[in-house]
């Protein structure tokens, strides 16, 4: 059986679960940055599938990569726009509108591949990759981890960058006290309104960045439904991370290995049946949360919408 | 801390505020709710006219086929059952502070266990028996998949947004599992479980092909409502949404409720899976998941957890996708197109609540 | 007396494949027999009653339930409306003038399919990636498999399921599949509704062990209208002849009382033929085609997945 | 009246209505460098509603607010901050689960790295000059309210306010605290600060105003100028204030008047608490061997600093909290086990410091929140059918007896001002079946007439025959009605002094760590 693992299929099927891993690291990163200040972004899923549909579309037309990240990430941001616009300003249901966006975009882009896209199918060529020297000499771990598109490592250094802002900064103090206690951050002289919406557009990027990996790198192409629910699974990470950037890291590679595990347990010809061991990393977390759930701190204000000086 | 008090408070402040309805309270709720419908209409009519689609002509099979057709009327109705029941369990669960997220998984488990023991059960006993065990036999394994989140928040104050997102998940899962390798039926190829005789459902309303699975979702989505709004059980419950710290101070047991809550909310979405199987389906295939769910949960917001309220929206989303499809397979647009139109209703409906509460606030002041 | 019939399909008829080939295949049927025929597409995998009753309601002579997940709802209505459908997967369904029942199985096509794969596999390497595992796919990876090892026993079979009720998982089927290659495969036997289509990006994009070109293998519908050169073949069904002969039946009454089905014989399966595959090794497969029709070779449908894994773990030891 | 030019800001005939109600109707108001304004007025009277305009909160629907003579529309608390403008709001804006250094440099740039050590010099200096001490790095959920206190007046004086606003900041301090934070305002307005100051305690305003204005159902009925009132002695100025407030002469109300009911000697205790411990939590004292006893008809007080374990000791007592050792027996029955419910069915009722967190419940109406320990009991439920005949019968006459001002029963109590929902709660407490009964901080926020209410309600109370433990932070009140007071400090009773004379020397001595 050893043989049937050589290198190069240990290799790839790290890659595989890398590949799988950073959407939903992406998702996860942007629902996070959305609860600490206080809204709960049910709409991450549409927000994905707008990004991965007009990700797709810009890299497609422009055959540039980076011009579909980019097209991406303004597709989840328009999305975050409607969501900032009527959860944040306005103060309407969260749980409404998230909803309400998820089946809306589902739909949306589902129509406009019908009328574009479903009697040709485009698909991309592969996405080139950025080989870190030495590292990427390594048996396995190396073609693994160290061969992906440039964004992989972006998203990776963001993790970082994410940690240092909520931590080191200003901002960050900021966003955690439109989460907390909005009415103190109001007080003390800062736009509750605006730091949430920014908070909710920069998730809609991350989203919507995610998504256009997802299509573009993930698939190569885009498919109605392409996401199939990525963005909840960034809900569950964002969640169980508590606040923390390197715990959605960790959780998406999880979430990452445990389909490839899939994969390699039937190479391996073990007979569980797909859908058994599919449940894998839902049960490791639901252990987890047995273990050690005591108190999930969420913010105070999650779900609530602000509004100034409001009894 | 956790986000719990944020669906039942802000449930309870809107029905603290509205007092006993009026004629003119009702007259004002419809045209409110009919407006943003209408304008609703036209802003998807626009995307309609964008790929081509004749809007009127598409409204008019929706409303033909889902509504005023007598065949329509009636494939709408029979598909409000098991929505019915998913928002009364919503219902519990909102206005008792807690994000039952699980539904869908609880109904699929629900619907498992009903395809699994009513074909069964029907051999051995008398056939209203045998429904009435089965369903019994569904409520009690969704409440037992509930429990796990359930004693999680109530004990650990585990959030259970994560608990029940996780066991929908796994409850998908484990229903499929379950389809195939425990109860499927060795007489098919297809993996699915063994069917209930269409003799031995529930019986159809009168003349028609309406399931009575209807009667029973009205009842079940009332008498939530009335639990909720008139007695003491459903107060505590609220109060328990509302302020869990003014439970505690109130000498509710919080944790018991807690449990209570998911275990009845749990419940009535595993009968929402019964019901479409015993009614409806009569077997449950594998991978079959309808995901009713995630549309119920926005209708019953927009209810503000109000029984009566969310039969209305139920009685909208099912004239939606009956008549949607039918519309779009007639004119050629993907039946996507339903979801989009679903979509705007959605966000155009709580504009309209958010514009109108406003109103009233100006008015008042 | 048969004026019109409707198909439905679950998904829309634009995906090459299952949906596809029963909708062309409809129209066709009915333009040769003048009938009208009404599609409805994209209905989903849930509850068709709706949709079956209001066709019979608009008149249809037959109603194809041309999905596994309609076999349970299309036989009610049937008897409700007493309105002929046609079904499928279901073979102990019958019933005379009411239902009728067409399982197809290209396994036969699978089988050569897998003897072609193994002619022409380069590592001696093959892979079957699915995103599920319903019968008719099940019956095509067994004799897929079958076909492998009948042509060289030493050419390994590497079988991997994309997840459950992954068929739109367009990343999934492209992560798996580069799997698959990394395990040394350089021919892909796929099948998978939207999932398929990132198999085939996998196939496109990821080289193999060697540093050539991997090759796919398609089920049901024919993609070479999209193909960049890495189609290899395809099981092709064609479902005209069937829906023709169900016409023919409801004409002379004899609907519900035979099973219909496809296969190599009257080319209903057929495998297609590409470039890329060399004049030489197609007539031996031509050939193979006439062993399988008269019978000398016996090719077995396996629909069950639980054997069809079984069978998937005995090959690839 | 036309703005003075000495004015930093005025108001003018400023106006603010909410749903049902004029908050604010015509105020004029001047305020200037140098001065402390004090601010007086009953609960409900609108002075929060005015301070929220002020630090652009909230907009006046009509009137103007000038800024140094010019009309200037103060669109948002960042514009007030601006305009100098600092204000520590009635109830508290700091982010729990922040530092108080990190709430200290919340409103910073937000692409800044926080400034930590130019805050730590800052906050030495200024800290140095007034006296008082913070803990820069403790979470502010691990403070007591007092202390939180402190960190929001220190966070208006980091910025650099020229007119500092102050609503109810005494009503958490100790009385040497109040003292400091008086003496602390003079020291400001000396260099050069205006000060607006509200209080319900007419000492407090006599002691460290200039200029007093009196606010009456959101209107202002009433000016003492600093002309006059540097005239007046303490007790001429508090007989203008009740004048003003209530409209009748009357000499200091809050005067304290001993108790003259007698305790029955012979009588058994009511309430036997013995070795009470409960273990400390993250941000919360334990409690250590706590015992008495109370007999019917006694009022014991529980005196000490905010924090030193007086909630904790509620609460336990109330079951609220877990308890890990000790016994607690009403009427000589052990209750230390039974269920929150079970004991307030046995008669020990418990009235929370915690109106609005714990209290009551803010979006339901007022007619339930009177019922919410009751929920289920007859003849409010019947068969757990809620019979709302019934319950807006009783509450009506609660809101009548106990003088609730409410525009209906169906308002959501939270719409209610503090009093009004403090006199919801008494009602609750006082109900049917009370043996003994806790008061934790009962006129905390409340307006003199309010005050003296409660306590005459408190006493009344006793009267019956109850027992009645009285927690508060303010020895004032507790000099006024208790028999006995014990002393709490870091979780334990350090000693009990009888209500005689010298109670208020003894009880000090023990506050401050010495014996009696
Ligand atoms: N006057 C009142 N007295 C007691 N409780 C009240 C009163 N008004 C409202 N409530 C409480 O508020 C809840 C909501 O009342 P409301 O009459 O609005 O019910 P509802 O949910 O709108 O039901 P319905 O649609 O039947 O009117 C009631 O169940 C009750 O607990
Ligand atoms: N945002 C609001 N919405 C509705 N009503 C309000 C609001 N803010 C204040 N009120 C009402 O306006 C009135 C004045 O309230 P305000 O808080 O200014 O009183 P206050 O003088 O500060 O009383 P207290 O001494 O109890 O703090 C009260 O009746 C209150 O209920
Ligand atoms: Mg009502
Ligand atoms: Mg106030």
């Amino acid at each position: 059986m050893t043989g049937l693992f050589s290198e190069v299929f240990l290799g790839a099927l790290l890659f595989g679960a890398v590949t799988a891993a950073v959407p939903l690291l992406l998702a996860g990163l942007g629902e996070q940055l959305s609860e600490k200040a206080g809204v709960l972004n049910i709409g991450i899923e549409g927000m994905m599938l707008a990004g991965a549909y007009l990700g797709f579309l810009g890299a497609f037309y422009s055959g540039s990569l980076w011009l579909g990240f980019l097209t991406g990430a303004a597709g989840g941001i328009a999305v975050a726009l409607i969501m900032a616009l009527l959860c944040v300003r306005i103060g309407l249901n969260q749980i409404v509108i998230g909803i309400a966006l998820t089946l809306g975009l589902e739909g949306l882009t589902a129509l406009l591949h019908h009328f574009q896209f479903s009697r040709s199918y485009p698909r991309l060529p592969a996405a080139d990759a950025t080989v870190i020297p030495l590292l990427s000499d390594i048996p396995v771990v190396g073609p693994a981890f160290f061969k992906h598109h440039l964004i992989v490592y972006l998203a990776v250094a963001l993790v970082f960058a994410m940690g240092y802002l909520y931590r080191r900064t200003q901002l960050g103090l900021n966003l955690q006290a439109a989460g907390d206690k909005p009415a103190a951050l109001d007080v003390a002289g800062i736009d509750v309104i605006r730091t949430r919406t920014i908070a909710v557009l920069t998730t809609g990027a991350l989203a919507g960045l995610g998504g256009a990996y997802l299509a573009n790198v993930g698939a190569g192409l885009f498919i109605p439904f392409i996401t199939n629910g990525a963005g909840f699974l960034g809900i569950v990470l964002a969640m169980l991370a508590r606040g923390r950037p390197v715990w959605v890291l960790f959780g998406a590679l999880l979430f990452g290995v445990c389909l490839s595990l899939t994969t390699a347990m039937q190479v391996a010809g073990i007979n569980i049946p797909t859908d058994i061991i599919q449940m894998l990393p839902f049960l490791a977390v639901m252990i987890m949360l047995v273990l050690f759930g005591r108190r999930a701190s969420l913010p105070a204000a999650l779900g609530i919408a602000y509004e100034r000086g409001a009894r | 801390m956790s986000i719990d008090t944020a669906p039942g408070a802000s449930a309870n402040a809107l029905d603290a505020t509205s007092g006993a309805a009026t004629g003119r309270d009702i007259l004002h709720r419809l045209l409110m709710t009919l407006g943003p419908i209408l304008a609703a209409l036209i802003i998807a009519g626009c995307i309609l006219l964008v790929v081509g689609v004749d809007p009127l002509a598409y409204y008019g099979y929706v409303l033909e086929k889902g509504l005023f057709s007598p065949l329509g009327i009636q494939q709408t109705l029979t598909r409000m059952a098991p929505l019915l029941f998913l928002a009364a369990g919503l219902i519990v669960a909102f206005r008792a502070g807690m994000w039952n997220l699980g539904g869908d998984g609880q109904f699929l488990l629900g619907a498992v266990t009903a395809a699994a023991s009513a074909p069964v059960l029907v051999q051995v006993m008398p056939a209203w028996l045998a429904l009435t065990c089965s369903f019994l036999i569904s409520m009690v394994v969704a409440m037992a998949w509930s429990l796990l989140p359930a004693l999680l928040r109530a004990y650990q104050g585990v959030n259970e947004i994560i608990t029940t997102l996780m066991m929908t998940f796994l409850g998908t899962s484990l229903a499929n599992v379950l389809v195939k390798l425990v109860f499927r039926d060795p007489g098919t190829t297809v993996p699915q479980t063994r069917t209930l005789p269409v003799e031995d459902r529930l019986p159809r309303l009168f003349d028609t092909t309406i399931t009575s699975g209807l009667v029973l979702g009205l009842a079940a989505i009332i008498i939530v409502h009335l639990v909720m709004t008139r007695t003491a059980f459903g107060l505590k419950l609220r109060i328990v949404g509302a302020n869990p710290r003014a439970a505690v101070h109130a000498g509710l047991g919080v944790p018991r409720l807690t449990v209570a809550v998911f275990a009845i909310s749990a419940g009535l979405a595993g009968l929402a899976g019964a019901v479409d199987i015993i009614g409806v389906q009569g077997n449950v295939r594998a991978d079959w998941n309808p995901a009713y769910g995630l549309a119920v949960i926005p209708a019953v917001f927009l209810a503000r957890m109000n029984g009566f309220a969310a039969i209305g929206f139920v009685f909208l989303l099912s004239v939606l996708s009956i008549g949607g499809e039918s519309a779009a397979r007639r004119l050629g647009v993907p039946n996507h197109f339903t979801l989009v139109l679903v979509s705007i209703m959605l966000i155009v409906l709580a504009l309209a609540e958010y514009v109108d509460h406003r109103y009233n606030q100006s008015r008042k002041a | 007396e048969v004026k019109s019939i409707a198909i439905l399909t679950p998904e829309e008829g634009t995906d090459y494949g299952w949906n596809q080939q029963g909708i062309d295949a409809a129209n066709a049927a009915g333009k040769a027999a003048g009938v009208e025929v009404v599609v409805a597409q994209g209905l989903g995998y849930g509850d068709v009653r709706p949709t079956l009753r209001e066709l019979a309601s608009d008149g249809a002579s037959l109603l194809i339930a041309h999905a596994s997940g309609y076999n349970t709802s299309a036989p009610e209505i049937a008897k409700e409306l007493k309105v002929p459908v046609a079904i499928v997967d279901t073979p102990n369904g019958l019933e005379k003038g009411l239902v009728a029942d067409y399982t197809l199985s290209g396994h036969q096509g699978a089988y050569l399919a897998g003897r072609l794969a193994a002619k022409m596999s380069r590592s001696k390497s093959v892979g079957i990636v699915v995103s599920g595992e319903p019968p008719s796919w099940n019956s095509q990876s067994a004799a897929f498999a079958q076909g492998v090892k009948a042509e060289n026993p030493d050419v390994k079979i590497t079988y991997a399921v994309i997840g459950p009720a992954a068929y739109s998982d367009a990343a999934g089927g492209k992560r798996v599949t580069e799997s698959v290659i990394a395990s040394g495969a350089d021919i892909i036997f796929g099948q998978g509704n939207g999932s398929s289509f990132g198999m085939l990006q996998a196939v496109e994009t990821t080289k193999a062990a060697d540093g050539g070109k991997v090759y796919f293998i398609d089920v049901i519908g024919d993609k070479s209208p999209i193909d960049k050169g890495f189609l290899l073949s395809s099981v092709v069904w064609n479902i005209e002849p069937v829906y023709a002969a169900m016409i023919a039946d409801i004409k002379s009454d004899t609907f519900g009382t035979k099973h219909y089905s496809i296969g190599l014989k009257d080319d209903s399966v057929k495998l297609l033929k590409t470039a890329a595959i060399p004049d030489k090794v197609w007539s031996e497969i031509q050939a193979l085609r006439e062993d399988v029709i008269s019978g000398k070779i016996k090719v077995d449908p396996v629909y069950d997945a639980a054997a069809v894994r079984a069978l998937m773990t005995s090959v690839a030891q | 009246m036309p703005a003075d030019k000495r004015d930093i800001v005025a108001l003018e005939g400023v106006t603010k209505r909410f749903p049902g109600i004029v908050a604010n109707d015509g105020i004029d108001l001047s305020i200037r460098p140098g001065e402390v304004h004090v601010l007086l007025g009953e609960n409900g009277a609108g002075k929060s509603t005015l301070i929220g305009m002020l630090s652009g909160l909230q907009q006046p629907d009509e009137g103007r607010i000038l800024v140094d003579g010019k009309p200037t529309p103060i669109t948002s608390p960042r514009h007030a901050l601006a305009l100098g403008i600092g204000t520590v709001f009635q109830h508290m804006m700091l982010v729990p689960t922040l530092t108080v250094a990190e709430n200290l440099l919340l409103g910073g740039p937000w692409w800044q790295r926080p400034r930590t050590e130019e805050l730590e010099a800052r906050v030495a200096e200024i800290t140095r000059s007034l006296g008082i001490s913070v803990k820069l790095h403790a979470k502010v959920s691990e403070l007591s309210l007092g202390e939180q206190q402190q960190v929001e007046i220190l966070r208006a004086m980091v910025r650099n306010s020229r007119l500092l606003i102050l609503d109810e900041s005494t009503s958490m301090l100790t009385p040497k605290g109040i003292e400091e934070l008086g003496a602390l305002m003079r020291r400001l307005v000396g260099q050069g600060l205006a000060i607006v100051f509200i209080t319900h305690k007419l000492k407090e305003a006599a002691a460290f105003g200039d200029r007093i204005s009196v606010l009456k159902l959101g209107r202002k009925v009433g000016e003492i100028p600093p002309e006059r009132f540097r005239t007046l002695s303490e007790q001429e100025i508090i007989s203008e204030i009740v004048e003003l407030m209530f409209g009748k002469q009357k000499d200091d109300p809050e005067a304290a008047e001993r108790p003259t009911r007698t305790v029955r000697a012979d009588a058994g205790p009511l309430l036997q608490v013995a070795d009470l411990a409960v273990a400390p939590t993250e941000n919360a004292p334990g409690l250590s061997s706590i015992s008495f006893d109370i007999r019917p008809g006694e009022i014991l007080g529980i005196a000490g600093i905010d924090g030193n374990g007086q909630k904790q000791l509620a609460e336990a007592l109330a079951g609220q909290r877990a308890a890990t050792g000790g016994s607690v027996r009403l009427e000589g029955t052990a209750i230390e086990a039974l269920s929150v419910g079970e004991r307030r069915r046995r008669g020990l009722r418990y009235l929370t410091d915690d109106r609005l967190g714990e209290g009551t419940v803010g979006a339901f109406p007022v007619s339930i929140n009177f019922f919410l320990k009751q929920v289920g009991a007859s003849p409010f439920w019947r068969g757990g059918v809620e019979q709302r005949a019934e319950i807006d019968r009783r509450a009506a006459q609660l809101v009548r007896e106990y003088d609730v001002r409410t525009p209906s029963l169906k308002t959501p109590v939270a719409r209610l001002s503090g009093g009004n929902i403090q006199k919801v709660l008494i009602a609750r407490e006082l109900a049917e079946g009370a043996r003994a009964v806790i008061f934790n901080k009962p006129t905390y926020g409340l307006d003199l007439a309010n005050t003296l209410a409660s306590r005459q309600r408190i006493r009344d109370t006793a009267a019956r025959g109850l027992a009645v433990l009285l927690i508060s932070t303010d020895l004032e009140e507790l000099l006024s009605m208790c028999d006995r007071i014990a002393v709490i400090a870091n979780g334990s009773l350090v000693g009990t002094v009888a209500n005689a004379d010298d109670a208020r020397t003894k009880v000090g001595r023990l506050m401050i760590g010495l014996a009696a």
